[in-house]
């Protein structure tokens, strides 16, 4: 076993290019964050030495929560307000998969139009999050349109989410058996004519952010990952992606409606900054084509309550008034006692940022045994360690950004 | 592939290693001793399985023992990519040590870290057994131990609101 | 599988020019907004948006409606909604009797609409506003007489409503809320 | 006693302050509310927003700099303890003065009574002083004693280093053009503006310029998010207003530098005698040109993001000086040939 020196580590992983040495007690200590504009609240350790970083030592928990032993002490349906606070702007793609789990557990599959209202607002939930993360990179790097751009169109898509579920964020719109709500007679028109106005808008984004000579010569061979070191980093998502990684939680175990929508899955295999800002880009545009499939389905199908008989079977006629009047489906008290039989399940989903894995285990009581959630963020900050080393201090913001580092969710 | 097809390839990779299979919804489990964890562990990563999705420990009280699994899945094979293999061991709760396998995954090391300062559970040989999220009190408490109870409010108030 | 990975190409920078492009184009649609910013700001609170009836905001009970189940306490995952006990009399037998209501405390309130969706005879329904301000805490913790009616709207006395449509050409569009409720 | 009100008239009236109180102060002052005014409506209209609003609707939100400045008047002034007090307080008063006196040496008109100092060196003078005020913005950073001020110093050292050479040569083009120092000279031959002339050396004067005030896209000693605020971490109140107004007031200097020398000064105008004539409206004309230029400045903010350290040095140095050099070889040619 070999002693843990930064860039030994790096050079035995076959990364060319960085620095190879012990560390020094005179280096420069500089702590970016946790205070600092954008960078949210997490806090790097950077030792530099001139202006090359030489260790980066990312210190988390700022925005601890310990979701893990709260949910222990929750009912089952409680917990899927409590996990979107990870990602309030990506809720849907964050408890799809517990309940997702639950749902093994109890041995149901949602009604497909269930289905396909899940995949609707996760995919717009997606690119909402996909604009957050622009809009973040572009202050990062010091663009300030695009900030102001992305967040301004991330309000389509929050509109369309509110008048899918009736809230701008927290949705808490997947439950065990299916989803809370029917879409609105007017959404399809709505959601066709925002998918058009991204379509265009794209296209903007690309000529002042993507291929504007500064950012791009800003983002060109930054944070390069190799695929090789991503796969061993287990990094996710975009980043693992922008790496030559062809793996998608949605390809490689389809759920919900993922297996009927035709999509891309955009890959890259550059691995640098440029890259990872291409994957969010393009997915947006796949996230787009699946909204619209998706609002097509729905829209040819008869209007149904979208859950699981079990739960709907029973319900008296004021309840099927009230979904015929304002498509909500309303829950059966027991919701909130429910009791899952004993037995354990994963169940993953791909949010904006990455995998999110859940591990449930129920001993048969109304509160989960134990929840294990790992959140795509997590993972990515192993990052910070091993791939901001070798490069300048004015690099870490664009890897930063790059990766899409979301505090409060790493931190879950 | 499905799980099954799996759990041959995993068989096949552990062979003369003795185990236990435990299966759960949606991923499967071997549960080797603590000695042949880093062996298995290289084994598994040989047969493909180049990352860990969750480091998953589960406090079993009654038993007094703590369930460690390292729920590995591959990104370079994109068939086994489709499944979640886990490859775990199970120590007393009274002396809560295991081999590290940072050397084997490099994606456990932050995780490692996670279980370290919510359990208590000592990595042996971890290159930076530091603490990751919490501050050093609330640490020593070892938060998600069964002993650390959090408690919910009951339904009916007692005290009116202010309102 | 409909899905599938596609390995793409980062757009090659080629030619002399390439950047020269790049500036032109990064300029021109600056230009271009600058010249027509289609903006969409709501200048609160001189504008409020008047917003679905589906929204879900503050949470009102209906005490005729209400049967005392404490279904809603029960499923409330930020513990917002309690049951407190009351003697009230019973109308059958005119003998005090014991009843459980249940009040919300917006201190905690997270406004997922769960306890709604739960109450089986619609007792507790939403209404599509959720700013107002509270001058200390304690008020925020409503008692069951506060919690039978709708709360003020303070920005809809002196706001102009406003809706906002989705559009292809702006994204969204500000319009008075008046106009797309005639249509 | 009459001796001493005479001194202080004869002071005032000395021409190389009253154009400093004139127009380095008071103008640059009201030139620079409507310059940060303009800059961020203008980045707001880019940005599909607002932008200064709520402080009078009616006026377009114009005053809210002026809130701004009350503001950092009436804020507390921390200095922390590690600091070296001295040069922590003067350092930007230093700098604001610094970087407006090249004014006090530049003729805004022909007649010669109301130059300020009569002299066939006057553009070399004012160069010469344009260089010094950035020294006092590495101090700030240094006497702060803050791991972030001093790498935000260092890095103004370096940017320093890449403009100053650039933004001498480019416009020192015009007087070889012209082969005289003397600006006036320079502003009366220029039957063409001298930017058609000399495109190049134009835009490398632009450039140049860009970088010396922290315009985006070379805005990398303040950049916010490595480095908190660069030189001025630690700095509160009105220190910190200063700070940053000095960099509109380098900017206002450097514009008017440009428009004498690029945008032909007051030209069309031909001044003539007495005190409205012949100084108020050619140096009115004077300052709006350099308003002109100083609105061109701030509309990169909404395009550009930033460049790293390596990156813009690099493009000063192997894309911008050459530039710089074409456009002195180019003025060459031309005052051989004969242009101007």
């Amino acid at each position: 076993m070999s002693v843990w020196v930064y860039g030994e580590q790096k050079s035995e992983l076959g990364l060319e290019g960085t620095i190879t040495r012990k560390l020094e007690e005179d280096l420069y200590e500089v702590f970016i964050g946790p205070q600092h504009p954008g960078s949210g609240h997490m806090r790097i350790i950077v030792r530099i030495d001139g202006d090359i970083i030489v260790e980066a030592d990312p210190d988390m928990g700022y925005v601890h929560r310990t979701m893990e032993k709260l949910s222990e002490g929750r009912e089952w349906i409680k917990n899927v307000p409590l996990f979107e606070r990870m990602a309030i702007h990506d809720a849907c793609n964050v408890t799809v998969s517990y309940v997702m789990a639950l749902e093994r557990i109890l041995g149901i599959e949602p009604p497909p139009r269930a289905k396909y209202l899940r995949t609707l607002l996760c995919e717009i939930n997606r690119i909402a999050a996909h604009l957050y993360g622009f809009g973040i990179f572009g202050v990062f790097i010091g663009h300030s349109t695009m900030y102001m751009w992305s967040f301004a169109d991330r309000e389509v898509m929050v509109e369309l989410a509110e008048k899918l579920t009736g809230a701008r964020l927290t949705h808490s719109y997947p439950i065990p058996g299916g989803a809370r709500r029917d879409m609105p007679q007017d959404f399809p028109q709505a959601a066709r004519k925002a998918v058009r106005y991204f379509r265009r808008r794209l296209d903007e984004y690309r000529k002042i952010f993507l291929d504007n000579p500064v950012t791009r010569k800003r983002l060109e061979g930054v944070g390069i990952i190799p695929k090789k070191i991503a796969a061993e980093l287990g990094v996710v998502g975009p980043v693992a992606r922008a790496s030559g990684i062809k793996y998608d939680a949605r390809l490689a175990e389809p759920y919900d409606a993922y297996d009927e929508v035709e999509f891309e899955v955009p890959v890259y295999e550059e691995g640098d900054a440029l890259a990872r800002a291409w994957v969010k880009f393009e997915e947006i545009k796949q996230s787009l084509r699946i909204i619209e499939q998706a609002v097509d389905w729905l829209e040819k199908h008869p209007r149904e309550a979208p859950i699981h008989e079990r739960f709907w079977a029973k319900a008296p006629p004021l309840w099927k008034k009230v979904f015929e009047a304002e498509g909500r489906v309303k829950l059966l008290p027991l919701m909130a006692n429910l009791k899952l039989p004993p037995g354990r399940a994963m169940a993953r989903s791909e949010t904006a940022r990455g995998e999110i894995v859940y591990y449930v285990e129920s001993d048969g009581k109304t509160t989960p045994y134990r929840v294990r959630i790992v959140s795509p963020s997590a993972r990515n900050a192993i990052v910070f360690k091993y791939i901001a080393p070798g490069y300048k201090v004015m690099d870490l913001p664009t890897i930063y950004g790059s990766i899409d580092y979301f505090p409060p969710e790493a931190d879950r | 592939m499905s799980l099954d097809q799996a759990r041959r390839i995993v068989e096949e990779a552990l062979s003369g290693i003795e185990y236990r299979v435990d299966e759960g919804k949606g991923f499967i489990e071997f549960i080797v001793a603590k000695e042949n964890l880093v062996e298995a562990a290289s084994r598994l990563k040989k047969a493909g399985f180049d990352h860990v999705k969750s480091l998953t420990v589960v406090d079993y009280k009654a038993e007094d023992k703590f369930k460690i699994v390292y729920h590995a899945s591959s990104y370079l094979n994109e068939d086994l990519a489709k499944v979640i293999v886990g490859i775990g061991t199970e120590v007393p709760r009274s002396n809560p040590k295991v081999p590290t396998l940072v050397y084997v995954w490099r994606s456990v090391e932050f995780q490692e870290r996670e279980v370290f300062e919510f359990f208590g559970i000592e990595f042996e040989d971890h290159p930076d057994l530091r603490l990751l999220l919490l501050a050093p009190q609330v640490a020593e408490k070892k938060p998600l131990r069964k002993d650390f109870i959090v408690k919910e409010e009951p339904i009916i108030r007692t005290k009116p609101p202010t309102g | 599988m409909p899905a599938k990975p596609v390995v793409k190409r980062l757009p090659a920078r080629r030619g002399l020019f390439a950047g020269f492009k790049g500036n032109v184009d990064a300029i021109t649609i600056g230009l271009k907004y600058l010249v027509d910013p289609k903006r969409f700001t709501l200048i609160y609170p001189n504008e409020y948006i008047k917003l679905d009836p589906g929204y879900r905001g503050f949470i009102v009970l209906d005490p005729k409606k209400c049967i005392h189940c404490s279904s809603c306490a029960r499923i409330c995952p930020a513990a917002a909604m309690r049951m407190i006990k009351r003697m009230e009399e019973d109308p059958k037998t005119g003998k005090p009797k014991m009843k459980l209501w249940p009040v919300i405390n917006y201190q905690r309130c997270i406004f997922c609409g769960y306890c709604v969706d739960v109450c089986p005879t619609e007792a507790l329904y939403t209404v599509p506003y959720h700013d107002i301000v509270y001058e200390n805490m304690a008020e925020m913790d409503w008692s069951l007489e506060t919690f039978v009616k709708p709360p003020e709207h303070p920005t809809a006395k002196e706001g102009i409503p406003v809706k906002y449509i989705v559009d292809e050409e702006k994204g969204l569009v500000k319009v008075r809320a008046e106009e797309v409720e005639e249509k | 006693m009459a001796g001493i009100i005479d001194l202080i008239l004869s002071i005032i009236f000395y021409p190389p302050i009253y154009q400093l109180v004139l127009v380095g102060l008071t103008g640059a002052l009201v030139v620079v509310i409507f310059i940060i005014w303009f800059e961020r409506k203008a980045t707001a209209r880019v940005q599909r927003r607002l932008g200064p609003y709520h402080i009078s609707p009616r006026l377009a939100g114009l005053p809210q700099l002026v809130a701004d400045l009350i503001r950092y008047a009436f804020q507390e002034v921390i200095i922390p303890k590690t600091v070296d007090k001295e040069l922590f307080v003067l350092a930007p008063i230093v700098a604001t003065v610094l970087s407006i006196l090249p004014i006090a040496v530049v003729p805004l008109t022909s007649n010669p009574a109301y130059w300020p100092i009569p002299m066939d060196y006057s553009m070399l003078v004012a160069l010469a002083l344009t260089t010094v005020s950035p020294i006092f913005l590495i101090v700030a950073g240094w006497a702060s004693n803050n791991k972030f001020s001093i790498i935000g110093g260092v890095r103004e050292a370096f940017v320093i280093t890449a403009y100053e050479l650039i933004a001498i040569m480019s416009i020192l083009s015009a007087s070889a053009a012209v082969l005289s120092f003397n600006l006036v000279e320079i502003v009366e031959a220029q039957r063409v503006w001298y930017i058609l002339l000399n495109p190049i050396a134009f835009l490398a004067a632009f450039l140049a310029v860009l970088m010396a005030t922290s315009g985006f896209p070379f805005e990398i000693p303040e950049s916010e998010n490595e480095v908190v605020a660069g030189p001025f971490t630690e700095y509160s109140g009105l220190l910190y207003g200063l700070n940053m107004g000095a960099a509109y007031m380098k900017r206002f200097a450097f514009s008017i530098l440009m428009a004498l020398v690029f945008l032909g000064g007051w030209s069309p105008y031909t001044p003539g005698e007495g005190i409205l004539s012949g100084y108020l409206i050619p140096s009115l004309i004077v300052v709006a040109k350099a308003t002109v230029l100083m609105m061109i400045f701030s509309l990169t903010r909404s395009i550009y993001g930033r460049f790293r350290l390596d990156q813009a040095l690099e493009g000063a140095w192997r894309l911008v000086f050459p530039m710089a050099v074409l456009g002195f070889g180019l003025a060459l040619l031309e005052a051989y040939l004969g242009v101007m």
